[in-house]
């Protein structure tokens, strides 16, 4: 009986004690006609053993790829300290630190966390943590919208530059709530938001989304989408790579006031590409919003004795105290994640978040400079950028990026799905952990596909330029 | 010592092996998007930063270390296995993002277990991406919304809710836009039948419940319910917080649910992680089938691959980034192989007798069980109503005293309507000899209390902190270090 | 500087106290002549990040290989809660546990793993390792040496059927000490050591080693060898797989009166295979030995509260205490695999230790059955096996296994290298961890390079059986 | 609580999940061959494993957690990278009898280290399967009689070694069949280079001498020692154990040394694993070079290959089953290419900076130094004489009484001939700030042994236990638990 330790002797006693026979006279109170559930077409268990043959099987099929794909999840190194501790059993097996006084380590790790992230963005205070950057991104909207007193209307102006399924995940969540969400276009040349564009929704906004870099890897103006906001009485919302914060302007320092709420996915500082998830999400905001803030936060306060140490505070926000009332549903979080970012960060430092993200420009420079050394593979927006870029190929993007695939290299993220005015176009991604070896074989395997099948795709037009302006 | 890490800090002191090379590289962006300050992050050795959060770990109660009756939440052994079995490099360093022709060794995980937790539920349908059970909550009361609004039935404005709910079932209900309606217990702990009937209505949109509820007992009546509720024309949402009491036993789709999540990081045993991460699958009825969040895995022949708001246009939509926690869902396969058809309800009965077995012996020794009359399920609720008169202690005294004895103390009042009170579940990785030296230590304590209540009022004694002031921590909120300048 | 975390401050402020003022100075002591060791040779430092770049590769080329060679390091299913907890820092990074006080988790596993292991072998003592199977065998034959007091000329006995580099070991280590070893033969037929072979060498014996399972995988009579040697009031040195120990008879019930010392490898619990080490080596023995015994030993005993607590014992036998008079140089010894096995017999028990040998012995009968169908593939020794067996091939060892290795199967250990008389013979091994899909793909493979090859191996004899008894 | 593993465990319990199925076979193995009892064994749940030994393992002190200033040991940081590295399935499913083809990777690896240690030891040849220091110590000293012995010098018998020598030295000459004749220390804690010169002769085969030596001063005259030695017609013999003083600073081979071991668990920062594994690799001058134990690693062209007693027909021979400890000769070459060419030397420098700044700490608060008039190297001495007789206290209860300050002990009563002495060595690894909280808290405890010395002698107290009863554990023997039978 896997993890289950009772003896037959055991069982004896312990129904005794009860004063039943059988095991199954405890369910007693169920009507009969519910028990008895078919696990028919569930497999038998398997030992360890087994289950290890079969999951290294399972994790070989998805193995060995040269990844180029950023588009929200970025490949970093983590130094091998970040995971041996976190899966130290006593981080990786408590509970949710209620008992404070049981639990003084992991809330004095996020209390450190807290202080980290807010010093990251530049911002007053942090939660510990939420589901993940898009859903942080849709806690960050209904938070400007409980405490924008200024605006009616529920008005979020939402950039198109704001990752696709951002997008998705705040429609999904807040529009329950009777919120609307107004996407704004991008400007086809520079691929930001242009604060021009912005002028004709100028009535009754709730709050910005401002994304940094954007989407597309591009570095937006945040400074004058910011001041641009808080001239309409919006909240600006910032939605960042938090890795990005160490070398670029952060929320806090954006505009003449700073962003009033940042938040962001935290999988860049120290957490695994995993197929996705699990991840976080961070969110920071200005202390006179700290009462809208959902989610777990830890305070410093003393004990009986006087000494330092760390609880839950302003509990009354949550769903445990609040229920029908609390700033959100969320209870378990990502606190595992956190206990892995806090280690990354004090492990990289100020000065070694700073060279990554330096490490990640060059890298993705030096891979635009190989890639558009090849005839037809064309750099689509004129802006700097940090650790991702567009690129226009000659050929059908879907066709190209499977091609690679027969070599292991994950060429990018095609962005036709989502943006059809980008027809053509891939989103590739290099950071600090890819070297010039790894720019060449790309560059190769590339220059490969495309003539070979150069014929067939002769058809194809740019007609992405075109599309863009139309907004699509 | 718990020394802040920024304590240890020193500018200029690095990790030195971590730091990527200098680069001296121009940069192109404008220099007022640069930023010029540097961020307050420790800068610490290697060596300093290891020890300070292994030490740091050493003050956290947790599974590895400590027995954890904490009701509601059901903390078991989370295999090692499974754990190691995650970290794998094909999973670990897979993109999301990937083709499927790249992902069919995760996807095929996921489609297993969404197979496996139709079977187990007797549902028809199952979307693995919501993040944690709220969020399975928050999905599943979406799907109830798009399903009567895809029938046009725009009036139903009414999410009920039993008294004894966890605190986000209203708290999602009204995240999707519904007001909440409080339906209170009857004596016997089940669901106050007259005062349902009362609450349904042409307004109603579903009612959420979980079977057995948060008081440890199993809604007796719970398919009259059902009837009930779908002839006002409302569904049910099933909390499947507790479906540890009756996993493999007993069907939620069998007892008439339409919808409801499963926590991953409970009956799965995916590891709490101090907080998270969970997982919250929601499972759903045919009818509910075309709402489900996406993305889902489909097998199409021998393949697998990802459906989409293309292939769902009736979806609810997308609810994370890219599709949940996939490594607690690969955790939650993992653990569901090792079970196994037998080992399913197993899980049940031996939750089971460990909760009635802990129960029978508090009750010998003199402690009242908020519903006497009911067997527990695989949890039950202690009130200590009479001991907090009589001695002047209360629940969280007698909780924090438990910790100075090396227990984790159960949940403590919750659910609300029981007077201090403190649900138990010690679930079935327990040992009988684990379970007996809680019950001493219990009975220790309520000796104590008669002896020398100031021990319990002052605890934990044994602790790295005493009591700590929580009033002072909201009152004088810190919740960022800032470092003494001097 | 990696893992140096002075800064340059903290430098100025040390040298200031002690009174210099470069770090040099602090060298001044050294002649100058010696001073400035060239270190052009060695390669720039890499980063962690490098580094596992470097080291990823590295594995990759020893990786995915089919393992079918034994011969001493088996691969067995390790829990992965046993390197799990294994590695905890507080394991890893613990010195000896020479302060007591602060080193009682150690302390009390060593105890537990003593008792385990005692028990294992049915003897009454365990040390708390030595450094390998090999190295623990030289031990056990120095303690020998030094026990019997009725034999005047150290002669030990030691048969060809004990693991061919722990007969090396055992030369290169007693050889120093004038300690005659004295190999015996095996019999060519059954592949063991004969007791009728024995009595030639009956005269003033110190010790006969006897191995459980043989380095053939075949299960000698423990019995009769053991009252022989008892006979000769020569002291009974068993070297097993400690696995096996669970199925077959352990030491101390071997004959009248049981073995004296067991010994061996401790890889089988718990260890990878990991290139050949660190293992560790296990030494039990009577009691009556117990102050021969080399190495560290935990024993029980309470503190100034009467509380219990352990603490390392009969130091006077080691060299920090007793130098030249030690009962060996040993000092360091291989305490976290001890660790590692220690954790593993918890977690296997008697019964899943059982299983295991059960499930080998199984798999092992299932490959020869599936490999000696192939035309040509014969078992050299007719006699009962453990999970290794001895396997004539039609063709030369070297050549087949080469050409299997092109498949990433590792067929087994030549035989012909050490045993010239075993000519085309590979000993070949199948643990609990292969399936029947695994002997199928041995079985393919191999009829395929034989039958490929066939034509230019004809002119090969098969002239084994013929060597073997002229005893080369 | 410290019960142990057999205090839980229960007939027919078992970790359920890694029990290899029941096979169903008949043995053909004869029945008296057969065990017919259960070896005594736990029987215990996973969950009871995993807490048991997480438990105990937070009885210890480690690197990880707690300022090692062990003298003689090099107690500093293991790399968590390295660790990591060396458990990446190409290595760890390594068999180590595979083809060298199969081989690559970990051979490139071994040569490499072979290549680097040649280097910072300044010597022409390297093997590096030595289990340990002790074992390199064997393999040298039989190196040496291997060379007298081929030149048909048979005559020397002698092994001298100084008075400071860890015990391993004396103990491995004998167990190469040698007698040791110890020579004394002078009072700078030199070689007595008269008692020297008086003990040299025809029956010298070496000296083994580390240098910096044990006491923890450099070896002025080592040129001189090595010029008598080597005149006299003997070898010399440097125990590497204080490598870390020294490390790309000074090399070995330049003072003379013929043969050497490493401490790979020392200098090259594995991790000591509570008493091993450690490595102990032996470098030799080119005239030892053939006698180097078996197997090497050899590079030919662009491939690896193993080297054995067939294509090194003087070796020494096999010392170990396969090559030694191979996971750390990888966890040591992968410490040396993170240091790399820059990083050896700061290794010396910043261990003696850490080493001379303590002293000059414990100096001006009144400790005496073993040896006042010279520097300390990585490590010195402290010696409480003294103290010992005017407060009547020991070096053991100062040693003691340190561990309730949260550090662990300096190593004790080592070297022998300094009396009541604590050999303090704080490694390159430590911060100034763990320095400085080591050198208040030694000062702290004087302060004790002179207003308060029963708190020193009564010392620990705030550990697990107390100060447990060595000499009871010496005469009543318990070596295995005894279940108590009822
Ligand atoms: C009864 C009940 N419902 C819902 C939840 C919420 O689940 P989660 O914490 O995974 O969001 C919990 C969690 O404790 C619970 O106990
Ligand atoms: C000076 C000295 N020499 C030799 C040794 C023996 O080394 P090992 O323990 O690796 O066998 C030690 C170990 O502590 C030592 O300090």
């Amino acid at each position: 009986m896997p993890f289950i330790p009772h003896t037959k002797h055991d069982v004896q006693t312990m129904l005794a004690t009860i004063g039943v026979d059988k095991i199954d006279d405890l369910f007693d109170e169920i009507p009969a006609s519910l028990r008895g559930a078919s696990l028919a077409s569930i497999p038998d268990g398997l030992t360890e053993m087994e289950l290890t043959r079969l999951m290294r099987e399972r994790a070989k099929q998805d193995s060995d790829l040269l990844c180029f794909i950023g588009a929200g999840a970025y490949e970093h190194h983590i130094p091998a300290a970040v995971w041996d501790v976190t899966s130290r059993g006593e981080y990786l097996t408590a509970y949710t630190p209620y008992q404070a006084e049981a639990s003084q380590g992991t809330l004095q790790l996020l209390y450190e966390y807290q202080t980290m992230m807010s010093s990251l963005m530049a911002l007053d205070v942090s939660n510990a943590s939420l589901y993940d950057g898009a859903s942080a991104l849709a806690e960050a909207v209904l938070m400007a919208a409980r405490s924008n007193k200024n605006s009616k209307n529920y008005r979020i102006l939402m950039p198109r530059t704001v990752h696709p399924h951002y997008r998705d995940v705040v429609r999904a969540i807040v529009g329950q709530q009777g919120i609307e969400i107004i996407e704004v276009p991008f400007d086809p040349r520079t691929g930001t938001t242009a604060v021009a564009s912005l002028q004709k929704y100028a009535n009754d906004i709730t709050a910005l989304v401002i994304p940094q870099p954007n989407f597309f890897g591009v570095i937006e103006d945040v400074d004058a989408l910011t001041n641009w906001a808080h001239e309409q009485k919006a909240i600006a919302i910032a939605v960042v790579n938090p890795m990005a914060m160490a070398l670029l302007k952060a929320p806090g320092q954006w505009g003449k006031n700073g962003a009033d709420i940042a938040c962001g996915e935290g999988q860049p500082l120290g957490v695994p590409l995993a197929s996705g998830g699990p991840y976080y999400g961070f969110l920071c905001c200005k202390k006179e919003f700290v009462r809208q803030l959902p989610g777990r936060i830890v305070g410093r306060t003393v004990d009986a004795d006087g000494k330092q140490g760390f609880v839950l505070t302003l509990q009354a926000r949550e769903q445990h105290i609040r229920r029908a009332k609390a700033t959100s549903n969320i209870c378990t979080n990502q606190g595992l994640l956190v206990t892995a970012s806090t280690i990354y960060m004090s492990l990289m430092g100020p000065q070694g978040l700073r060279r990554t993200a330096l490490a990640c420009y060059q890298n993705a420079h030096a891979l635009r400079d190989v890639l558009t050394a090849i005839p037809g593979v064309e750099v689509v927006f004129a802006s700097p950028m940090l650790h991702e870029i567009v690129l226009r190929l000659p050929q059908s993007v879907d066709t190209v990026l499977s091609e690679l695939a027969k070599f292991n290299i994950q060429g990018g993220y095609a962005l036709n799905h989502v943006y059809p005015e980008l027809g053509n176009c891939v989103l590739v991604c290099a950071t600090e952990t890819k070297t010039s070896a790894d720019f060449a074989k790309y560059a190769e395997k590339l220059q490969q596909v495309l003539s070979k099948s150069k014929g067939v795709h002769a058809a194809f037009e740019k007609k992405t330029l075109v599309d863009c302006e139309k907004g699509v | 010592m718990s020394m802040l890490i920024f304590e240890q800090s020193q500018q200029d002191r690095c990790a030195a092996a971590q730091q990527p090379r200098d680069v001296n590289v121009t940069l192109d962006i404008p220099a007022h998007l640069l930023r010029d300050d540097q961020p307050f992050l420790p800068q610490v050795s290697e060596l300093q930063a290891v020890r300070h959060y292994t030490r740091l770990s050493r003050r956290n109660f947790s599974i590895d270390t400590q027995f954890y009756p904490l009701g509601s939440c059901t903390m078991k052994y989370n295999p090692r296995g499974v754990h190691r079995l995650a970290f794998l490099d094909g999973f670990l360093q897979h993109h999301p993002l990937s083709l499927d022709v790249h992902s069919q060794g995760f996807m095929s995980c996921a489609y297993e277990l969404q197979e496996i937790l139709k079977t187990v539920t007797g549902m028809k349908g199952v979307s693995l991406t919501p993040m944690a059970g709220a969020q399975g909550e928050f999905a599943g009361v979406a799907m109830i919304r798009a399903y009567h609004q895809a029938r046009g039935d725009v009036a139903r404005t009414e999410i009920l809710v039993p008294d004894a709910a966890h605190g986000t079932n209203p708290a999602s209900a009204v995240q999707c836009g519904y007001k909440v309606r409080e339906i209170p217990t009857d004596a016997d702990g089940n669901v106050d039948i007259d005062a349902l009937r009362a609450a349904l209505g042409p307004q109603t949109a579903g009612i959420m419940l979980t079977n057995p509820s948060t008081l440890g007992v199993f809604e007796e009546k719970i398919q009259d319910i059902a009837k009930m509720v779908h002839q006002a024309g409302g569904l049910l949402y099933y909390d499947g917080a507790n479906l540890n009491a009756i996993l493999g036993k007993v069907r939620p789709g069998d007892m008439g649910f339409d919808v409801m999540h499963i926590n991953l990081h409970k009956t799965f045993a995916t590891p709490h992680g101090g907080g998270g991460p969970g997982g919250g699958p929601v499972a759903v009825s045919e009818r509910l089938v075309p709402f489900l969040p996406t993305p889902m895995v489909a097998k199409v022949g021998d393949a697998y691959r990802w459906l989409t708001e293309k292939d769902c246009p009736q979806t609810i939509g997308r609810l994370s980034t890219f599709m949940g926690n996939a490594g607690i869902v690969l955790r939650a396969y993992m653990y569901a192989r090792l079970l196994g058809k037998d080992g399913m309800h197993r899980v049940a009965e031996f939750a089971t007798l460990n909760a009635n077995y802990l129960l029978a012996r508090l009750k010998a020794a003199g402690f009242t069980p908020a519903y006497p009359k009911r067997r527990a399920s695989h949890e039950f609720i202690i009130t200590l109503k009479q001991e907090a008169k009589e001695l002047h202690i209360s629940a969280l005294d007698v909780a924090k005293r438990l910790l100075d004895y090396d227990f984790h103390a159960p949940t403590m009042y919750f659910p609300l309507l029981v007077p201090e009170c403190l649900l138990i579940e010690p679930t079935e990785t327990e040992s009988k000899e684990a379970v007996d030296a809680f019950a001493d230590a219990l009975i220790q304590v309520l000796q104590e209390a008669k002896t020398d209540p100031a021990i319990l009022k002052n605890a934990p004694h044994n602790l790295p902190v005493r009591r700590l002031d929580e009033v002072k921590a909201a009152r004088e909120l810190d919740l960022v270090y800032k470092p003494v300048v001097e």
